[in-house]
C-alpha cells in the first residue's frame, strides 16, 4: 500500500478541470496560476513526494493528461 | 521506475474537442484501454453517435461509421451481421438513444444484436446546447425545459430507466450502469466495459453499458460541482451496478 | 454611413457581447445593424468570430469578408485579421495579449491594451468593453451614448451594479486611442 | 408599442412571429442551427400556457403536428436539414390530408451528417416534395430577420386560407443573426374561428362527423382528390408569387437568387454598379410558387441570368425551366458551409459581362 | 320483447372489409358500445392506424383521424393535447405499435399523455399479408419468418410483451390486456376499455388496452381454429388481466 | 441452364437478381406492393446463410443498409413510396459517406397513405435527391420483369464502381406483373474483392484505420468533398446514360416515359402506326443521369414531345430541361393509381397531331 | 338465468365464421347450406327455443350480424 | 398472334391460378407473356380480375384495356366485362353462375357451365380449369399441350395427385365450347 509513485502532468493537453485534484488521496495535485496556451489553468504537482502511485488521477482525468510513474 | 498509468494506444494522443470536465474523454480512456488489454484493435468498430462524440473518430485509433442520430444501433447491427468476429461498439448518448434512437435500441436489443452499446448518460443534449433528454432528472434545467423538467403540468414524461427498460427484453444478456465522476466507479465500469466485450466475442446477445457522465457545460456548473451533482442527484435515481446479467461464462474482467 | 466590422478573439473573451453591443447601441442611435457570430459546435475555449455591420443604409450582406475595421483580441486572431480587413482599413489590436502586429502594412493599426486596462479597472472580464470604446472612438461609427440603457436592457437586473464598471471601461477604452 | 425595433437572433424572431401568429402548438426536437428558436418556444409557449412538447424525433413532431393541425389549431414544428428530411413522410401526409402547418427550416449544409454552417441545398426538397407523391408545399423564404419574422407571421394563415403546408426556407445564417425587427400585432388563439374540416367540438359545429385522411383505395377517387388539390395549386399560384427585384429595368445581367445569397448579390450589385456596370437582382420570396412568368418576362427583354446559390445548383433548375431557351442561364454556387463573399460574386459577374 | 343486445349507435351499420372471424370486428363494436354507454359520442376522436383497421373511419360514426404508419402516439398527442375535454383513441396494431411505432408509443406513455391506446395484437401484419410482427410467437410462421419465428439463429427477436415494456415508465397509468377469442374474455376487455376511458376523461394519465385478436387469414386457419390458436398460443405466453393498474378512481365499469 | 426462362412476379426476379448479384444482406420492411420481394428474400437469403433481416422499421433498415455497406457488403433495401420517403435521411447519409447500396422503391400512388395502386409520383424524389443536401443517387427505370432482374443485378456493381448508391425505381405494376425472365449468372459474394475504403479487416486489408463518415464541420473540408463527389457525378453522366428508343429517326412527336407508362406509350406508339402517324418512343433507362444530351439532339431536328407519366407531372420538367425551348413539349398524365390506357394516350397524340 | 331469449341473424352482413355457434352454450345456431349474395355460408336459428338470450354469439360476432331479444 | 384476355371472378374462383396457368403454358409454347393481377387491399371474398397477355411479339402495354377475350366467372363481373371487351371480341361466359349475358350484340358471347362441369368430375373448385380449356379452345392462342409438365412444376408435389383432374377440367372445357 505504501507503494512510492510520481506523475506527470502533460500542461498542454490539460483543460485545468480539477477532477484529478479532487480524486487525489494524498493532495499531490494543486492548480498551476500560469495558464497554457489555451488558456486553462492546468494541475501541477504539488506535492511530489506525497505519490503513492495509485492512479486515482490517472483514472479520472477526461485529457489523458496524467502519467503515473510506480517507483 | 515503471509506467503504471498511461496513454492507451487504442486513443490517439491529440487534445480533444471535448469542454474540460467533460466525462466523455474519461470513457473513451476506458474503452481503448479495454481493446488493448483484449489485443482487439484491429477487429475493433465504433459507430459514433450524433452527439458531442461524434468526433471519436479523431480520437479512436481503429475503424469507425458515423450513422444518422439515434440510428447507431441498426448501424452496428449491419456492422455486426457482416463481421461476426469483430468487436462492434455502439456509443450513444441520451438524446441518441433514449429519444430519437428508441425504436433502434430496443429492437437490436430485442433481437440480441451481438454489439456492446456504451450509452452515455449525462441527463442532457450536449452538442446542440443543452436541451432536455428522456434521462434529464425532474426539475432539472434545459434550455427546452426552461423552469426545470416537470412531468405533469407540462406534461414533459418522467426521466427513463434505459437499463430497467431494456431489461424486460429477452434479448438482452448483459446490462450494467456504472459512472464516471471519481475513481472508484470508473474502475467498476471499465470492468462492466470488459464483460460486456467478453460477451460479445463470446457471441452471448446484446450487452451494454450505461454511464452516468458529467456535461459541466450544459449543466452550467463547474467540473468539481458537476460531478458532485451528478453523484447527489443521478446516482440517486439510476441505480449504479449489474442491472442484468444472464451471461453463461464467470467474469474475467479486473479493476485495473 | 456604412461601417463593416470583423471581430476575432477566444471564446470566453466576450466577442459576442461585444458584438451584440456595438450593434444594439448603434440601433439605438438609428443605424440598421446586422450581427452574424460565426456558430460552431466548438466546445467552451473555441474560437469566437464575428461579422458586424452598422449602417444608415439598408445592409445588403451580413457577411463582412472585406473589413473596414477588425478587432483583433486575441494572437491567434491576428492572421484572420490580417485576410479579412480591407486595403486601408483599422485593425484594434488587444495589445495586452496580441505581441505581433498583423503585416498589414496599408492598414492603420490601433493599439488597445484592453486586458491592461480591464484589469485596472479591477475585472478582466470587461477587456471587451474596452475594446468597444476604442472602436467607438476610432471609427466614429456608433457613438455609444446610449449606452447605459442599452446595458440596462442588456444585463438582467441582478447584473445592473456591473453598468458602471462597464461603461467606464468604454470611457477608458475611447481615452486609450486618443490621438 | 408594436413599432417597438427589437434585436434578435433570426431564429428567436421566427418564435415571436410565430406566437403572435396565434400558434397553438410547437413540436420539435433539437438541430444546430436551429435551437434558439425551439428554446424560444419552450419558454414563450409554456409561459402563455399553450402547448410546447419537446418530441422524441422530428418524425414524432410532424406527426404532432399533424394531429394537432387536424383539430384545426395552428400548429408548427421547425427543424435543421437532415431533421427536414425525417420528415418528408409527415409533410405528404399532410398534402394528403390536405391540412395547414407551417414548417420551419433552418437549413444547414449537407448531404448527411454535413456540417452545421449554412446552406441552401435542400431547395430541390423543399420545391419538389422530397416526401413521395404528386404534392407541393408553399415555400416562403425570407432574405432576413425582419422578413423571417414577417414571413412566418403570415405563413399561418397562408396555410390555413389554401389547406396547404407552407415551409419557411432560411438558412444558418438567417437562423444565427441579430438584427432590428418590428412585430406584427399579436392575434389572441381564441378569437381564431373553428374550421369545419376539422375534428372536434362536433354538436358546437353543428356538423356530420369529420374524418382526416389522405387514404383513398380507388384510384379514380385518389386521382380526383388530386387533381382537385392542383387545381388549388393553380390558384395560388396566380395570387402568392411574390419576388422583389433590384435595378432590373436597365439591367444586362440580372442576379437570381434567394434568402442568404440574395443579399451577397446585392452586395456585389453595389460593387457592379459602382464599377459601371448594370447589373440587376431578382429575389423570388415565394419558391414555391416560383416568380415563373416574371422570369419569363425579363428573358423576353433579353437579360441574361446568373444565378447564385450556397449549393451545387438547384434553383438554377427553376429558373432554366422559366426562360425556357430563351437567354443564357449561368451559375455560380458554393458549398459546404461556404457563404459566398460579394467579392467573388462580383468577379463572376465581372468575368460574364466580358463574354 | 325487449333488446338485449344490439348495434351501437357509434358503429355505422354497413358490411365491413375485414375478413370473416377478423377480431378487429367485435373490437369495434365494443369500443362503439362504451363510447355510447358514455354519451361521448361527439366528443370521440380516433386515429386510425396504418393497417387492416385504416378503414376505421368507415365504421366508427364519430371523428378521426388517419396519421402515418407508428404514427399514431404522436398525432394523438397532438389531438388531445389541442382537445383535452375530448375522449381520443389511439388504435393500433402490433406492427403500428410495437416495431415501426416504437419510440412513439413510448414517448407518448412516458409524456403520460392522456388518450387510451387500443393495441390489437393479433401477432401478424394482417393487412401486408402475413409478415412476422414483434409480437409474433417463437416459431410462429409468416411470410419473413418462412420457416418461424427463430430468435436465436436468425436473430429474428423475440416477442414482445408490450405492457409489461410500458409498465416501466411512470407515465402509464392503466395497461390491461383483454382478448376477443370468446364471449367471456370479450366482457372483460370491454370493461377494460370502459375503465381505460374512464380515466382518460378524469384525465389520469396514459390508458393503454391491449388485446389479443385472431387474423384468421394470415395465420392460414379458419375462423375456429384461429380462436383456439389464439387460446392455446397466444393466451399463455401473454398473460390477460391489467398489468398496471395505479388509477385513483374506483372501477365503475361492468360486464354487459 | 442459366438460360431457363421462369415464369416470376417483378418483386420476386428483382429478389432472385439481387441473391445472384452476392448481395449479402438484406434489410427490409414489409409494404404493399413489394410484399413479395421481402417474403423473397427472407426465404431465399436464409436459406443460403445470408443475413435477411425484418427491420423495425424503414428508417433502421435504411441504416442497416449503411452499417453493412460501411464493412464493403453488398447490401440492399427495398419498400414502397412512403417507406421510401423515411429513408431521405439515410439516403442522404449513404452519399455523404460515398457508400454503395441498392435501393428499390416499388412505388405506388400518393401523397401520404394514398393508395397502393401503382404510381410514378416518386420522380422527383428519386431524382432530386428527396434528402437534404447536394447529392444525386443513381436511379435505374425497368420496363419490365426481364429489365427489373437485370437492372437490379447491374445495380450492386454500378453502386461499388460509383461508390454512389442506386435506386431501382419500379411501380406496382412492375412489382405484381408475372413476365418470362431470364436470369445472369449467380456470384458467389465469397469471391466478390473486399474494399479497401471499408471498415473491418484491418490486418488482413494491411491498410491503416478507416473512418465512414459524412461529417465535415469545416466549410472548405466540406465543399470539397462535395466537389469531387460531383466531379464524380460528372463522369457517371457520361458513362452511364441509357435509354431505348423505338421508331423515333422519322417521328414527328416522341412519346417520353419510363417503365410502366413507357409500355403503355409503346401500345399506343402501334396504334400511332396502325393509323399512319410518325410517332415514336423515347425511353429513359437512367433517369439519373437522365438522358438529357440525346433528347436535345432529338430537339434539334424539330421533333414534338409528349410526354406521359403515371403523376401530375414531373419527369417532363427533365424533358424540358433537356430540350430548352427549343421545341413543345407536351404531358399527359394520370394519377392516383390509375394507369393510362394505350387507347387514352394514342387519343391525345391524335389531339397533338392535329394541332 | 332460466331466461328466454330470441336472435335474429342478418344474413347479408353475416360472413360465416362461426364464432356464435361456438359460443352459444344452448346450440342454437349453425350453419346455412345457402350461402349469402357475397358467398358465405351464413349462420341460422336452427334450435330456436332454446336461446336463453345470454348474448353470447352477440358478443363474439365480428360483424355485428346479430339482435338479441329477451323474451 | 396477340391474344389480350381480361379475366375476372370473385376471390376464391381461382382467377389467379387461370391466369398463371394461362400465361405460363403460353410461355412453354414459346409465347411471350404478362399477367397483371389487380392487386387491392380486399379481404377474403373481394374481387379478383386480371390483364393477361400471351403474344408471338413483344408485348407492349400489359394492361388490358381492350380486351380480346373476356372471362367473366361471376354475375357481378358482367359489368366490367362489357366494358373492357373489345368491338367483335370474345366474352366467356361461367353460364353457371351468370344468369344475364353481358349487353355487348357485337361481341361473340360463348357460354361454360364451368360450375356445373365442375361439380360433375366432383371439386367445384376446378371450374378454372374447365374456364381454361374453353378459352383455349375458342381463342386458339395457347394450346396447352404442355399443360401436364406445366401443373407439374406449378404445383407442389403433394398435390400432384390433383393434375389428373385439372387435365381432365381443361378437356371438358374445350368440349364444351365444340361448335
Ligand atoms: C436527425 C437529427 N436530429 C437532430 C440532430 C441534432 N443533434 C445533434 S447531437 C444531438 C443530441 C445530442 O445529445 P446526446 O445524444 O445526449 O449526446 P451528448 O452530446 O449529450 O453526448 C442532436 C439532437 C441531428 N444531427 N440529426
Ligand atoms: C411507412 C409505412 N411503412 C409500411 C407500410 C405498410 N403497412 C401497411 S399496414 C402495415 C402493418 C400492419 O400490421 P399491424 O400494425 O399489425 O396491423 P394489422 O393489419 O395486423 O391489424 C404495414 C407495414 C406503410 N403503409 N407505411
Ligand atoms: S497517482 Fe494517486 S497519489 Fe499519485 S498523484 Fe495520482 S492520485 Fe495522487
Ligand atoms: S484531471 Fe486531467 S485535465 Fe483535469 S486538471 Fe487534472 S490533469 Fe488537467
Ligand atoms: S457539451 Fe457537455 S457532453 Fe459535450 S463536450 Fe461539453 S461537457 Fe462534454
Ligand atoms: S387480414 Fe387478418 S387482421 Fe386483417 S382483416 Fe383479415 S383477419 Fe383481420
Ligand atoms: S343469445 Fe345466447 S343462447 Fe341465444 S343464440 Fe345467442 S348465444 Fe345462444
Ligand atoms: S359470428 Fe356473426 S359473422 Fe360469424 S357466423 Fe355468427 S353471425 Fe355470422
Ligand atoms: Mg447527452
Ligand atoms: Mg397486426
Amino acid at each position: 500500500m505504501a507503494m512510492k509513485g510520481s506523475v506527470e502532468i502533460d500542461r498542454e493537453r490539460c483543460k485545468g478541470c480539477q477532477l484529478c485534484t479532487r480524486a487525489c488521496p494524498t493532495k499531490v495535485l494543486g492548480i498551476d496560476p500560469e495558464p497554457n496556451s489555451w488558456g486553462y489553468f492546468p494541475a501541477k504537482v504539488i506535492a511530489a513526494d506525497k505519490c503513492n502511485s495509485c492512479g486515482n488521477c490517472f483514472v479520472v482525468c477526461p485529457d489523458v493528461a496524467i502519467t503515473v510513474y510506480r517507483l | 521506475m515503471e509506467l503504471a498509468y498511461k496513454h492507451p494506444k487504442s486513443l490517439k494522443s491529440i487534445q480533444t474537442k471535448y469542454c474540460p470536465g467533460c466525462g466523455h474523454g474519461v470513457i473513451h480512456r476506458i474503452i481503448a484501454e479495454v481493446i488493448d488489454e483484449m489485443g482487439l484493435q484491429n477487429k475493433a468498430i465504433i459507430t459514433n453517435p450524433v452527439g458531442c462524440s461524434v468526433w471519436a473518430d479523431l480520437y479512436f485509433d481503429f475503424d469507425s461509421v458515423q450513422p444518422a442520430h439515434g440510428r447507431t444501433p441498426a448501424a452496428s447491427t449491419g456492422i455486426k451481421r457482416m463481421l461476426p468476429d469483430h468487436l462492434v461498439i455502439c456509443y450513444q448518448g441520451d438524446g441518441d438513444l433514449a429519444a430519437i434512437g428508441t425504436a433502434e435500441i430496443i429492437h437490436a436489443a430485442n433481437r440480441g444484436e451481438k454489439f456492446t452499446t456504451i450509452f452515455v448518460n449525462n441527463a442532457i443534449y450536449g452538442m446542440t446546447g443543452g436541451q432536455m433528454a428522456p434521462t434529464t432528472l425532474v426539475g432539472q434545467h434545459a434550455t427546452t425545459a426552461p423552469e426545470g423538467r416537470d412531468p405533469i403540468l407540462a406534461g414533459m414524461g418522467y426521466p427513463i430507466r434505459v437499463c430497467e427498460l431494456l431489461a424486460t427484453l429477452e434479448g438482452t444478456k448483459y446490462l450494467a450502469r456504472g459512472a464516471v465522476n471519481n475513481a472508484v466507479n470508473t474502475r467498476k465500469t471499465k470492468n462492466y466495459i470488459r464483460k460486456a466485450f467478453e460477451a460479445q466475442m463470446r457471441g452471448e446477445g446484446f450487452t451494454m453499458v450505461e454511464i452516468l457522465s458529467q456535461c459541466p457545460t450544459n449543466w452550467q456548473m463547474t467540473s468539481l460541482e458537476s460531478v458532485e451533482w451528478l453523484e447527489k442527484n443521478m446516482i440517486a435515481f439510476y441505480q449504479l451496478g449489474e442491472i442484468k446479467n444472464t451471461l453463461s461464462a464467470p467474469a474475467t474482467a479486473q479493476a485495473h | 454611413m456604412t461601417e463593416k466590422t470583423f471581430m476575432a478573439g477566444f471564446g470566453g473573451q466576450g466577442i459576442i457581447s461585444l458584438g451584440q453591443l456595438w450593434v444594439y447601441s448603434a440601433m439605438k442611435e438609428g443605424l440598421k445593424v446586422t450581427f452574424f457570430p460565426f456558430y460552431g459546435a466548438e466546445k467552451r475555449g473555441g474560437i469566437a468570430r464575428a461579422s458586424v455591420i452598422v449602417s444608415s443604409d439598408e445592409i445588403k450582406s451580413p457577411l463582412v469578408t472585406s473589413a473596414d475595421s477588425v478587432v483583433v483580441m486575441n494572437q491567434d486572431s491576428v492572421e484572420i485579421a490580417e485576410k479579412v480587413c480591407k486595403k486601408g482599413g483599422t485593425i484594434l489590436v488587444n495589445s495586452s495579449l496580441v505581441k505581433t502586429d498583423p503585416a498589414r502594412p496599408d492598414a492603420r493599426i490601433v493599439h488597445v491594451p484592453c486586458n491592461d486596462i480591464a484589469l485596472k479597472l479591477g475585472d478582466v472580464r470587461i477587456a471587451n468593453m474596452v475594446m468597444m470604446g476604442a472602436l467607438s472612438k476610432v471609427t466614429g461609427a456608433v457613438k455609444l451614448d446610449t449606452l447605459e440603457s442599452v446595458l440596462k436592457s442588456f444585463f438582467p437586473s441582478s447584473k445592473h451594479a456591473l453598468i458602471t464598471l462597464n461603461i467606464a471601461a468604454v470611457e477608458e477604452g475611447k481615452k486609450a486611442v486618443l490621438g | 408599442m408594436a413599432e417597438e425595433i427589437r434585436l434578435m437572433k433570426g431564429n428567436e424572431a421566427i418564435g415571436e412571429a410565430a406566437v403572435r401568429a396565434g400558434c397553438r402548438a410547437y413540436f420539435g426536437y433539437p438541430i444546430t442551427p436551429q435551437n434558439e428558436l425551439t428554446a424560444y418556444m419552450a419558454k414563450h409557449m409554456l409561459a402563455k400556457g399553450r402547448i410546447f412538447i419537446q418530441a422524441e424525433s422530428e418524425i414524432a413532431a410532424i406527426n404532432m403536428v399533424y394531429g394537432a393541425s387536424s383539430t384545426g389549431a395552428r400548429a408548427m414544428t421547425s427543424s435543421s436539414s437532415p431533421g427536414v428530411s425525417l420528415k418528408q413522410e409527415g409533410i405528404s401526409y399532410l398534402c394528403g390530408a390536405d391540412l395547414p402547418a407551417v414548417i420551419v427550416n433552418v437549413a444547414r449544409a449537407g448531404p448527411g451528417l454535413g456540417g452545421i454552417s449554412p446552406g441552401q441545398g435542400d431547395y430541390f426538397q423543399a420545391t419538389r416534395g422530397g416526401g413521395h407523391g404528386d404534392y407541393y408545399t408553399i415555400v416562403l423564404a425570407p432574405k432576413g430577420v425582419q422578413e423571417a419574422a414577417d414571413l412566418t407571421y403570415e405563413a399561418f394563415s397562408i396555410s390555413e386560407k389554401w389547406r396547404v403546408p407552407v415551409l419557411v426556407l432560411a438558412d444558418g445564417l438567417i437562423g444565427q443573426m441579430m438584427e432590428g425587427v418590428v412585430f406584427p400585432e399579436p392575434i389572441d388563439p381564441a378569437t381564431l374561428p373553428r374550421k369545419d374540416w376539422a375534428v372536434g367540438h362536433v354538436t358546437e359545429m353543428h356538423r356530420p362527423y369529420n374524418h382526416v385522411t389522405s387514404l383513398n383505395l380507388e384510384p379514380d377517387g385518389l386521382e380526383a382528390a388530386n387533381r382537385i388539390r392542383f387545381e388549388r395549386y393553380g390558384h395560388i399560384k396566380e395570387e402568392l408569387v411574390r419576388y422583389e427585384e433590384i435595378d432590373v429595368d436597365d439591367a444586362d445581367i440580372v442576379f437570381v437568387a434567394y434568402g442568404t445569397s440574395a443579399r451577397v448579390c446585392h452586395g456585389a450589385l453595389e460593387m457592379a454598379r459602382a464599377a459601371g456596370m448594370k447589373v440587376g437582382l431578382f429575389r423570388p420570396i415565394t419558391l414555391w410558387p416560383f416568380p415563373s412568368a416574371r422570369l419569363a418576362g425579363l428573358a423576353e427583354r433579353g437579360k441574361r441570368f446568373l444565378c447564385v446559390e450556397m449549393s451545387m445548383g438547384q434553383m438554377v433548375e427553376d429558373v432554366r425551366l422559366a426562360v425556357n431557351g430563351k437567354v443564357p442561364v449561368y451559375f455560380y454556387g458554393r458549398c459546404g458551409g461556404n457563404i459566398p463573399s460579394q467579392e467573388e460574386v462580383f468577379a463572376e459577374v465581372k468575368r460574364l459581362m466580358a463574354l
